[in-house]
């Protein structure tokens, strides 16, 4: 389990980084729908199934959806 | 987007969303869940329907009449529930004491006002959710102002 | 070999903190409104992961009680309880600020904030 | 009874938020007056809370009957009662001006949703003043921080999106460092009621000094980057100069005030003067207020719009209460009160005596104010003495916040602070007295010298003149509110 | 350069948070300051007085509920902060 645990975390991190370096903010906004996944995935490793559940739907699924809907609107790249 | 792949698999799926998510709001109290997650699942279900059919019909479906009424109706939901314990005990919020049924622990139908609680706030993050999406996305449909 | 051994065994907290860094210095760093905002949540998941991790317990259980069994230990319920708000307000703020962004780009036809400054800039020079 | 009253008023403040959307489709005249209704009915009962604390002594409201070890509680002292009225009465005063103001700046089909803004923010506001816990601060704190953005960028235009997205994003950092603190604290105390945590604070002190450092540090920064305390003030002089008028004198003199308070709780209350004194706070605090107060002057100076001048100034002013905050003593302490009070007054006439300029002559340059004291004189004469209050004339009560500073800075025996403290307002001096001079005394080519009557709707009259009575009154009788204020610093340090 | 040089201040204080975090109570036990009465509290008598066997659900609905309603409130308050700015009525479009 504590394999599983550093693992995600430092998956975590990498996401994190890869959100901040990356120019394109649609792949910007996918990897950071991952990585609400994965923090998702690690809620349930600490035993708070309520928040992970909200994260799921909320982090990944809503947030996600409204990010893509206002790049949608404005511009794609990061200059 | 008039797909009839996209049209008719959303069709079926749905009503299983949806009933996903009031299964979640109705048990928070026994099994990991609530309103804020079955409301937002709830409100996934609403924007899935926007994708595929088109803001037009969506919003026919769920108009700004319904979300208005949505969203203070779940806001005054709780603040009556509130009052309840204020006229009953003199404190605001309170459970057992106010009167709410307990029921027996572990059962859908227990726990007093925490379902009634849940119900308020799974309908106001579903109006939420879907009312910020419909906003977000309906001005590119008419073209900016 | 024993630091080693502290750095996995709190990796939770530690996770926590360099997510709270990393998202401070993209809100502080980038000019990007879209990647600022991106910045805000992640540094909320990083407080909120670090508030959950104070609430674990090695070998608890998730806080639904078993009324079976009364000897299980459980985990620090508060905490949780404390985040589900936390993720429900910044969704709050992420929306605002996305529509905000939207009204941005209408008005200056850019998202970035140098160039918007560049634009101010000239024209209060105009005036 | 009574000890129902603060979740009362918070809950009629609430409701009248959710009622106005339908109210509104009624009739617009109806919303007003039963918005004015609401606020008077609140501004009665807090004045009913503030005699009964003032007789019976402070209480504790538990909501849901829950004792404070797990439940949320109110702790309704004399300064949070004394408090609440302050930020009723002007946030009244306001509301009635904006009835006629927003036509000005915010588009029809946004009035009832202005109103709405506007009550959240009230309600957000009572409650962070009422509450003795720290997590429900936080949540009433991004109340607070959504409403006062939407207040700003609800007028519409170009500037405000980037003020507002500004302001947005350094509140949120602020929220998110607090709520950091907040982790912290509860990590090593258990506890999220403020005077648990405290007492559990002192005992644990010795064994978690890293904790409580960190979570101070967080907090500090956090609460000032929405306080606009020094170094983060950027985002102030944008927000306050593009909001509508009515916005601006309600953010800059009520809400930054509120930071204020929630300052004065973590410091005092939850830490403890003992333990700020071992890690040297105060020191850091005076050198923060002493170059706030002398940046925010000569920054002000360099202005040529009236709105961004006075946000300048604001900077400038928080730094004499934090200053008064910084010294730690009850002289201090009763200095930096009262001078959140008479600020507020102050910066309300001043805001709104400049709405009124805007909203009939449309004058916003500083360089453009020849002659204007001969047309809009009444408005011009508050604008005056808010301005006089400003700098510390005898006969304001700007004049006894900065006596009272002064004596405090002598108990401590601190004169550098003394000689900052004279040129701040010697600068303050500089940029209010030219614009009285050229209002009253300087000739308009294009207009003659009669005094005419003035033009400005009486809803928005009224607000500006009680205001600048107020101001007077407090400067000639401060015993009328010196008292409440002195029972709440002997209270805070107790 | 300014950019190595904030990328810089960062890693420090990522550096002082993670070597003051070892002196931090983290061990995540039962006996940790944070697990206190109250928490025992909550796990012991929250079935009895709420009903709720989800410990989550009877704290924000009910012994913290007060929280809740203003976390609701924010809701409320992003819906009209939004719709302040990005709807355009009937009445006034292409103003």
């Amino acid at each position: 389990m504590i394999v599983l645990n550093v693992f995600l975390v430092g998956f975590l991190i990498v996401c994190a980084i890869a959100v901040e370096r990356t120019k394109d903010l649609l792949s910007a906004v996918i990897i950071f729908s991952a990585y609400s996944l994965i923090m998702s995935v690690l809620w349930l490793l600490l035993k708070s199934p309520d928040v992970a559940l909200t994260e799921a739907a909320i982090g990944a699924g809503v947030t996600a959806i409204l990010f893509i809907a206002v790049i949608a609107r404005t511009e794609r790249m990061e200059s | 987007m008039d797909d009839i792949i996209l049209r008719t698999i959303s069709r079926l799926i749905i009503p299983f969303i949806e009933i996903y998510g009031v299964f979640i709001i109705l048990h928070g109290h026994v099994s990991p869940g609530g309103g804020f997650s079955g409301g937002a699942i709830l409100g996934t279900s609403l924007i899935l329907y926007t994708l595929v059919f088109g803001v037009e019909k969506a919003q026919k479906k769920f108009s700004h009449k319904v979300s208005d009424i949505a969203e203070s109706g779940g806001i005054l939901w709780f603040i009556l529930i509130g009052l309840v314990g204020i006229f009953v005990t003199g404190y605001f919020l309170t459970n057992i004491n106010a009167g709410f049924p307990i029921g027996e622990p572990g059962l859908l139908l227990s726990a007093g006002m925490i379902p009634l609680l849940m119900i308020g706030i799974g309908i106001k993050v579903a109006s939420t959710m879907i009312t910020l999406f419909h906003t977000v996305i309906e001005e590119a449909h008419h073209g900016s102002a | 070999m024993e630091v080693l051994k502290q750095i996995i065994e709190n990796i939770n907290y530690i996770g926590a903190l360099a997510l709270f860094v990393i998202g401070l210095y993209t809100v502080v760093t980038h000019s990007n409104l879209i990647k600022r905002i991106i910045g805000i949540n992640i540094m909320g998941t990083g407080v909120f992961y670090f508030f959950v991790s104070i609430g674990n317990v090695v070998g608890g259980n998730p806080p639904i009680v078993d009324l079976d069994n009364g000897n299980l230990i459980y985990i620090n319920p508060l905490p949780s309880g404390l985040i589900l708000t936390g993720i429900v307000v910044v969704v709050s703020i992420t929306v605002y600020s996305l529509s905000l962004v939207v009204r941005i780009y209408e008005t200056y036809g850019t998202i970035d904030q140098d160039e918007i400054a560049k634009i101010i800039d000239q024209e209060t020079f105009d005036d | 009874m009574i000890e129902q009253l603060p979740i009362l008023n918070l809950v009629l403040l609430l409701t009248t938020a959710l009622m106005i959307p339908f109210t509104q489709k009624i009739s617009f005249k109806t919303t007003k007056l039963v918005g004015f209704t609401v606020l008077l009915t609140v501004l009665v009962s807090t004045l009913f809370i503030l005699l009964h604390v003032q007789s019976e002594g402070a209480f504790y409201y538990h909501l849901g009957g829950y004792p404070s070890t797990i439940g949320i509680e109110f702790y309704v002292s004399i300064l949070s009662a004394f408090f609440t009225l302050f930020v009723i009465a002007l946030g009244t005063l306001i509301y009635v001006y904006s009835t006629r103001d927003i036509e000005h700046d915010v588009y029809a089909q946004d009035y009832g949703r202005y109103y709405t803004l506007l009550f959240i923010l009230l309600f957000s506001m009572l409650g962070i003043v009422y509450t003795n816990d720290l997590f429900n601060t936080y949540v009433f704190m991004e109340i607070l921080s959504i409403t006062t953005c939407s207040i700003i960028s609800i007028k519409r235009s170009k500037k405000n999106y980037t003020a507002a997205f500004r302001y947005l994003m350094l509140n949120e950092v602020g929220s998110l460092s607090y709520l950091f603190g907040v982790a912290l604290i509860y990590m090593v105390t258990g506890y999220l009621n403020i005077d648990l945590a405290a007492e559990s604070i002192q005992q644990v002190w010795h064994l978690y000094p890293a904790n409580i450092v960190i979570a101070l540090g967080f907090m500090i920064i956090g609460v000032s980057i929405k306080a606009a305390i020094f170094p983060f003030h950027i985002w102030l002089p944008d927000a306050h100069s593009t909001a509508p008028s009515a916005s601006s004198a309600l953010l800059s003199s009520i809400v930054v005030k509120v930071y204020i308070i929630i300052m004065i709780k973590v410091l005092l209350r939850l830490i403890g003067i003992d333990i700020l004194e071992a890690l040297n706070i105060p020191v850091f605090l005076t050198i923060i207020a002493a170059s706030g107060m002398l940046i925010g002057s000569i920054f002000a100076l360099g202005q040529k719009d009236l709105k961004r001048m006075l946000g300048y100034s604001s900077i400038a002013q928080i730094g004499y209460i934090v200053l008064g905050i910084s010294l730690m003593s009850s002289l201090g302490l009763t200095a930096a009160l009262f001078h959140i009070v008479s600020h507020g007054m102050m910066k309300a006439a001043l805001f709104l005596s400049a709405g009124a300029f805007i909203f009939l002559r449309n004058q916003r340059a500083i360089n453009g104010f020849n002659g204007l004291g001969y047309q809009m004189p009444i408005s011009m004469a508050v604008f005056s003495i808010a301005g006089l209050g400003m700098i510390g004339i005898p006969g304001t009560s700007g004049f006894i916040s900065k006596f009272n500073l002064g004596v405090a800075i002598l108990d401590a025996n601190q004169w550098f602070l003394l000689v900052i403290l004279i040129m701040s307002g010697v600068l303050n001096a500089m940029y209010y007295l030219p614009i009285m001079i050229n209002a009253f005394l300087k000739d308009n080519p294009e207009k003659n010298r009669v005094m005419q009557f003035e033009k400005l709707p009486k809803v928005m009259l009224v607000p500006i003149v009680v205001l600048g009575l107020m101001i007077v009154l407090v400067g000639l009788f401060p015993n009328s509110i010196m008292s409440y204020i002195e029972a709440a610093v002997a209270m805070l340090l107790a | 350069m300014k950019k190595s040089v904030i990328l810089l201040i960062f890693f420090a204080l990522f550096i002082l948070l993670v070597s003051s975090l070892f002196t931090m109570p983290i061990e995540n036990s039962v006996f940790a300051p944070s697990y206190n009465a109250t928490t025992r509290y909550y796990i012991e008598n929250s079935v009895r007085e709420t009903g709720a066997i989800n410990l989550v659900a009877a704290l924000i609905t009910d012994y913290r509920a007060f929280d809740t309603l203003g976390e609701t409130v924010v809701l409320f308050t992003s819906i009209v902060a939004v719709v302040s700015i990005l709807r355009v009525s009937k009445k006034t479009k292409g103003v």
